[in-house]
């Protein structure tokens, strides 16, 4: 049996996700056992051409290039995976969709007519059709494993959709919202992570982007009587996944509020 | 026989039982909660440290005494040892070859110190579900049968205990190999006395005094004060039917607006039994089937093709609470709820089951 | 690649491969002459100097770190120094300790990567670490093995190995206990020892010998090899403190080059990375990574840019060394972190990451937001002094046919393990004007 | 670490592993293969077991052959998701893993010395095919036997040829109907409560077995009763996400009743009101 082939794609992002690959040391060398790295130029200069069986996309849709980049490698992809938020989302750099972009450009740049850049950064679902999504900023590795393991195997990944809530308690960590009285967006994020963040003592910050049913408005409400005013909720839902349909709506919701009540 | 055990008394039950090949976990200080570790002395228990519940809240506080288990319940319970929430349950080594189906081995034996009466029922409640039935679960009952139990009375209860509602607290009526009273004065002390033949010939081996009546009065008095002091109630009369006639209660869609659904009432719960299971193939020849705790709260829970039956947070809302008060009576001939008040106090926005089913009974939806 | 038969050679590297991020190399030579060279980058610009504004200054380092996902605790460590300074607060002890432990995990995690991933399969003639396993599959297995014991560290004390959770302002989240760190040691020692053998098996490696004049730049500390601290120095004599960075160094937009290079203000290009912290820092080594440099006679400072390969793994022997002994004098810090109260400063602060020196300066308004944010990583730094290695080793090899010399030049940038997600967030991007 | 092998001390969770020794496609996406077991194995109709692909997972399936074949059983499986699409892509010699059987059954020992009604949607004719099975064999136990089964389409219908066979017999009744006819479709269009009036039963002395969508088993409760059919000879099979099989998951709850365990059979009237409720 010929090994199916895999590429891995990069669009605007940190490198992060696609890191989490070679990340995988003691399963990378298995992983190439069972699957033909055909396209990834993180690791190889080596390139197979396409059509490619298992296609991993990293990073958000920032350029008109890559707008047209993108249909192709879904043409030559039999299943498109994203692998991460910039890629489900649009990432941190999707916090440009709530701002002048010419001014960013010249904050940034010397000589801004140079930039040729869109206004916005999407994920790839936005763009093409998807055909599953790996949460994350960046992914979790076991996630990415399972992923490409449950390929090979022809089967559904193990990927929960439930919140972070679930994997705290697994892991038995106590509450850091009841216990310590810290903001904590991990009932209203995906689970995925390990829930890492409160068993360091710090509330999640949601980089698996909205959980399945998310209830953000009665999140939001808490979050205030722990003392976090709306410009706090708004640096909350405006991070990693800011993009992403309930977070993006609950920043929304928070920043009209602190419009109102700081009118700046 | 009641037996009067001192401090280095219970140092010396906690080192007989290691001694007897028992894994010994107990409640310890981490990160501010009390949550259940491995102990080896009193000196590992949180003494001096009580707490403080309220929905959606929780402090340590520290006491004016030494008391070691001056506390009313951290967010653990004795589940994650009995009913792990994690647990590869079978592998299945070379799948394209000749299959081999491997269990896992059980573990040591553990002795739980410092059990409270709500999660001796607790436990009983878990037991009937694993154990009870026509199927015996031996992932559980291979961890459960040679559990040491080592009761701690409450003395102490939480601004969210309602163990007097449920009738299953604030002391230890049975369940326990060795129960214990704590007793601050005049010298700090416990009452101890043991529900099994193993328990007492532990307690025989540890070189105790009996104890007077008098003492043993005192240390009831506490016990029964405690029973004084609960920080909430339910009205569980009719109970089960209430809520059971009133499943298109309006209360549903209120409480919806304030749950998360983020499930953390049915991870604390010590009854909850719930789980999934995942296969998970690796990348050589085998697979591992994984159980992890599930909840009622996750979509996937009643996934069946085409969706969930329990789409929405009011629907899931409504099984939990349901299931706790009532379907479990005619389920397991019992109730699901034994009156910890976890779910209260590790609610992230403080939702209280006792407020909920009162609001339901309360404006009872007329002509069901 | 081709020849129009008029004696003009061109050669192209659309995708650069085993680097971070993607980059071009564009060169064209006419009649044995070099024209025309172009290190591009077109990775597209993600604009974190100007998201950052307007975010309270706590968020800067869970932010920049995703500026790149090799070298995440670089981003970290340079963003909460420069907030600490901004906000005159002083972190020191156990919680400085932790945050060197950290970087050495990082540093052990990237060089290893680079070292056996990236690198050494262009000495060997390998696409990739991949197709080199399929010959030398030890050589692969513990260079992954080593890349993983870097990452358990920054997993122990970070939460995972990309974007580490527990950096704030201030120190740490969390604290590791004694018990936690001492998990680690068993696989730190092995980790030691395999990056010394890793220094000899490199400096064995078959390398052109070239030697380049450069004008090292890096950090250098009163008594450390350098990480988080110390004055920003270089061989041609410079000696100044971080905020004194812009007045020293230049950043020129180079308009056929695609890119912003960074130069002395005085003139001239310069490099910073491991060959450069070598240059400037070999005094400061561990002992034992001391012992293998005089082992394998290494000129100092070394001044061959492919035998960055050697010095990276010295640099391992050092952060396994260093991992180590911080671990053995460990106590558990009472505090996991200073409190800092938000409110207005100025802050600048270099660290060095795997690849160099990477600098940050913010500015922050009265309710202690960012009002200002400037970050030159190293890539940027090295831009300039990379098209020049490009050029000289062109020059040199152009009787290499162009397959060979295609090859020979990627690996002449891989010399630099160039992080082009860094760079980008101030290059610019190509535009296509046909 | 135990091999799972020795009896006795193979938890309740622990498949056997079997091999199949033929499979039938009957239906584009239904497929129905028989398992040759190791050891006599006895069932009663209406009980399913937790069918096991290896490496994919365990799927509740009823068992859909001849109660009275102890050697090899039979199951028929429509290809909705992970599980269910791997066994339909079994060959003859593959291997799966079986635990069961579980469940209540059907009441054909209820129903014996009077008429019988099995209504059947879609799928829902595997579970009660070994009911027909048990009252052909012991035809002089009941009075009137009744298949009534609807599919959406001619070229949905399961086990045709069977359904041909037992059309042909005298000693029972089988009326099939399709949502959507076609041109040569001559049989009745429309929902199979509609064959009810027509059927040859007794109301009062009939026992119904009805299983297919939530729906349909609604109307056809409605129906039967309305045909003077006692509601609690009624019966319906539920399904619910099912993990286990053995009562320890918790997702089979409907409402009170926990389906592997009380269930999948359950007399109408004990579910009547909770088939009203939503997301129960
Ligand atoms: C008692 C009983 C008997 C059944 N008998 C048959 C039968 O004879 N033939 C047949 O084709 N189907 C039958 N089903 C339905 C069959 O079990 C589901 O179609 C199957 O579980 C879907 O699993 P999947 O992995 O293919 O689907 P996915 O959609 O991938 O489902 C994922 C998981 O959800 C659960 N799940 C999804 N749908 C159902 C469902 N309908 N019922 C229970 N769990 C579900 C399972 O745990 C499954 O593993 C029966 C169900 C029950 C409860
Ligand atoms: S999702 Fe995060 S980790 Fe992944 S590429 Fe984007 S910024 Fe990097
Ligand atoms: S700490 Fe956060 S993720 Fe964990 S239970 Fe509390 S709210 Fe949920
Ligand atoms: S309340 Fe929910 S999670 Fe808990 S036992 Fe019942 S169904 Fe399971």
């Amino acid at each position: 049996m010929t090994k199916p082939l895999l590429a891995v794609w990069k669009f605007a992002s940190c490198d992060g996700c696609q890191l989490s690959l070679l990340d995988l040391e003691d399963e990378l060398l298995a992983i190439t056992e069972n699957i033909h790295i055909a396209n990834f130029l993180e690791a190889s200069r080596e390139v197979i051409a396409g059509p490619y069986d298992l296609s991993l996309v990293e990073g958000s849709v920032t350029t008109a290039h890559d707008a047209e980049r993108i249909v192709e490698i879904r043409e030559q992809s039999d299943f498109l995976v994203t692998i991460g938020a910039c890629a489900t989302s649009g990432g941190i750099q999707a916090l440009r969709n709530w701002a002048d972009v010419d001014e960013f450009t010249s904050l940034v740049y010397a000589t801004p007519e140079y930039i040729s850049t869109l206004d916005t950064s999407t994920g790839i679902a936005e763009h093409v059709t998807v055909d599953f999504e790996l949460r994350g900023c960046p992914i979790d590795k076991g996630q990415l494993l399972e992923l490409v393991a449950a390929f090979l195997h022809r089967r559904q990944p193990n990927i929960p959709t439930y919140s972070v809530c679930v994997e705290c308690k697994r892991r038995g960590t106590p509450c850091v919202m009841v216990a310590h009285g810290t903001p904590c967006l991990g009932p209203v994020t995906q689970a995925g992570c390990g829930a890492i963040c409160p068993a360091y003592n710090r509330g999640c910050y949601g980089c698996f982007g909205p959980m399945e049913l998310p209830n953000t408005e009665a999140l939001s409400a808490w979050w205030r009587t722990l003392g976090a005013d709306d410009r706090a909720l708004v640096d909350a839902y405006r991070g990693f996944n800011a993009w992403a349909d309930e977070f993006r709506h609950a920043g929304n919701v928070a920043a009209e509020r602190a419009d109102g009540v700081n009118d700046e | 026989m009641e037996h009067v055990l001192s401090i280095a008394g219970l140092d010396r039950l906690l080192a007989h039982l290691a001694a007897d090949g028992f894994r010994v976990v107990g409640p310890t200080m981490r990160e501010g909660t009390i949550v259940y570790g491995d102990v080896s002395s009193a000196a590992d228990l949180p003494g001096g440290w009580g707490d403080e519940h309220e929905p959606g809240h929780y402090r340590l506080r520290a006491r004016d005494d030494d008391a070691l288990f001056g506390f009313a319940v951290g967010p653990h319970s004795w589940k994650q040892y009995l009913h792990p929430p994690t647990l590869e349950v079978l592998t299945i080594a070379s799948l394209s070859g000749e299959p081999v189906l491997i269990e896992p081995d059980p573990p040591a034996p553990m002795a739980f110190i410092g059990v409270r009466a709500c999660d001796i029922s607790a436990i009983a409640v878990q037991d009937n579900v694993f154990m009870g039935g026509a199927f015996v679960d031996r992932h559980y009952a291979t961890r459960r049968e040679p559990t040491f139990v080592v009761a701690a009375n409450c003395t102490d209860p939480g601004g969210t205990c309602f163990c007097v509602s449920m009738s299953t607290g604030p002391g230890a009526a049975g369940g326990f190999d060795i129960a214990l009273t704590e007793v601050l004065e005049p010298a700090h002390h416990f009452i101890a006395w043991s529900g099994t033949d193993r328990g007492a010939a532990v307690l025989e081996a540890l070189d105790t005094t009996e104890a007077t009546a008098a003492q043993v009065d005192a240390a009831r008095r506490r016990v029964a004060m405690a029973a004084e002091s609960m920080g909430r109630q339910l009205d569980t009369d009719g109970l089960p039917e209430v809520i059971a006639r009133n499943r298109e209660h309006p209360r549903w869609d209120a409480v919806a607006e304030r749950c998360l659904a983020c499930a953390n009432c049915t991870m604390v719960c010590p009854t909850c039994f719930c789980s999934t299971f995942e296969e998970t193939t690796d990348l050589a020849d085998n697979s591992v089937r994984v159980r992890r705790w599930d909840s009622c709260f996750n979509d996937e829970f009643s996934y069946m093709h085409g969706g969930p039956v329990r789409e929405s947070t009011a629907g899931r809302y409504r099984q939990w609470l349901t299931h706790k008060l009532s379907s479990w009576w005619d389920q397991f001939g019992q109730s699901g709820c034994v009156g910890c008040g976890r779910c209260i106090t590790w609610c992230p926005v403080g939702i209280d089951i006792t407020a909920e089913a009162a609001a339901v009974r309360a404006e009872e939806v007329a002509g069901v | 690649m081709s020849d129009d038969g008029n004696g003009t050679r061109e050669i192209r590297v659309d995708y650069l491969a085993r680097v971070e991020g993607e980059g071009r190399l564009y060169a064209r030579v006419r009649d044995g002459e070099l024209e025309d060279v172009e290190f591009g980058i077109f990775e597209p610009p993600r604009f974190f100097e100007a998201f950052l504004r307007g975010r309270p200054f706590t968020d800067a380092p869970d932010i920049t770190a995703r500026i790149c996902g090799i070298c995440p605790v670089a981003y970290q460590m340079s963003s909460v120094h420069a907030m600490e300074r901004a906000r005159r607060a002083v972190v020191d002890g156990e919680l400085r300790t932790l945050r060197r432990l950290l970087y050495c995990g990082e540093w052990l995690e990237s060089h290893g990567l680079h070292v056996y991933m990236l690198h050494a399969p262009d000495f060997l003639g390998y696409e990739s670490a991949v197709h080199m396993a399929a010959d030398h599959r030890e050589v692969v297995e513990q260079g992954l093995r080593l890349k993983r014991a870097g990452n358990a560290i920054v997993t122990l004390l970070g939460g995972r190995e990309v974007h580490p959770i527990n950096v704030r302002v201030g120190g740490f989240y969390r604290a590791p206990t004694m018990h936690e760190l001492q998990t680690l040691v068993p696989e730190l020692e092995w980790a030691r020892d395999a990056a010394a053998e890793t220094a000899r098996w490199t400096a064995q490696l078959p390398m052109p010998d070239i030697e380049i004049d450069y004008d090292f730049v890096s950090l250098r500390h009163p008594d450390e090899y350098p990480f988080n601290e110390g004055r920003i120095v270089s061989t041609s004599g410079l000696d100044i403190a971080a905020e004194e960075w812009p007045e020293h160094f230049v950043e020129e937009h180079k308009e056929r080059s695609n890119a912003l290079h960074a130069y002395f203000r005085s003139g001239g290009m310069f490099k910073v990375g491991p060959l450069a912290r070598f240059a400037l820092n070999a005094d400061r080594l561990t002992p034992l990574a001391a012992n293998v440099v005089a082992e394998l006679g290494l000129s100092m400072p070394c001044r061959n840019p492919f035998q960055s390969i050697v010095v990276r793994s010295i640099e391992m022997v050092f952060a396994a060394e260093e991992a180590l002994r911080i671990i053995s004098e460990y106590k558990r810090p009472p505090e996991s972190f200073v409190p800092i109260e938000p409110g207005p400063g100025v802050g600048s602060a270099a660290t060095e990451a795997p690849r160099g020196l990477l600098w940050h300066r913010y500015e922050l308004d009265e309710a202690g937001r960012i009002a200002e944010a400037r970050i030159v990583p190293p890539t940027s730094q090295n831009q300039a002094v990379i098209e020049s290695d490009v050029r000289r080793v062109l020059g040199e090899h152009l009787h290499l046919d162009d397959e060979a010399l295609t090859w020979r030049l990627e690996q002449t940038i891989r010399n630099y393990d160039p992080c082009i997600s860094c760079a980008t967030h101030f290059l610019k991007v190509e535009i296509d004007r046909a | 670490m135990a091999i799972a092998a020795d009896a006795g001390t193979v938890g309740a969770m622990v498949p056997t592993l079997v091999e199949v020794v033929d499979v039938r496609q009957d239906l584009p996406d239904t497929v129905s293969f028989d398992l040759q077991m190791p050891e006599p194995f006895e069932f009663e109709p209406g009980q399913f077991t937790m069918l096991y692909a290896p490496g994919i997972g365990e799927a509740p399936i009823s068992i859909s052959g001849d109660p009275a074949n102890h050697d090899v059983i039979t199951h028929t499986v429509r290809a909705v998701g992970k599980v269910s699409q791997a066994l339909c892509r079994l060959r003859p010699g593959d291997r799966v893993g079986v635990r069961g059987p579980y469940g209540v059954p059907w009441p054909v020992r209820v129903a014996e010395g009077g008429d019988v009604v099995l209504m059947a949607g879609g799928i829902g004719l595997a579970p009660l095919r070994p009911v027909l099975y048990h009252l052909l064999h012991h035809r002089g136990r009941y009075e009137s036997v009744v298949l009534l089964y609807g599919a959406r389409s001619p070229i949905d219908l399961l086990y045709n040829q069977e359904l041909r066979a037992w059309r042909s017999r005298y000693d029972c009744e089988v009326e099939v109907t399709v949502d959507h006819g076609g041109a040569d479709w001559h049989g009745p269009v429309g929902v199979v409560t509609k064959l009810l009036g027509r059927a040859p039963f007794d109301g009062p002395a009939t026992t119904a077995m009805v299983c297919g969508p939530e729906i349909m088993m609604r109307f056809s409760a409605r129906d039967l009763i309305k045909q003077e059919v006692a509601s609690d000879r009624v019966y319906m099979s539920m399904e619910r996400n099912m993990q286990c099989g053995v009562g320890w998951c918790g997702h089979c709850q409907f409402g009170p009743k926990i389906l592997c365990r009380d269930g999948p059979v359950l007399p109408y009237p004990a579910i009547e009101e909770l088939l009203t409720v939503n997301e129960i």
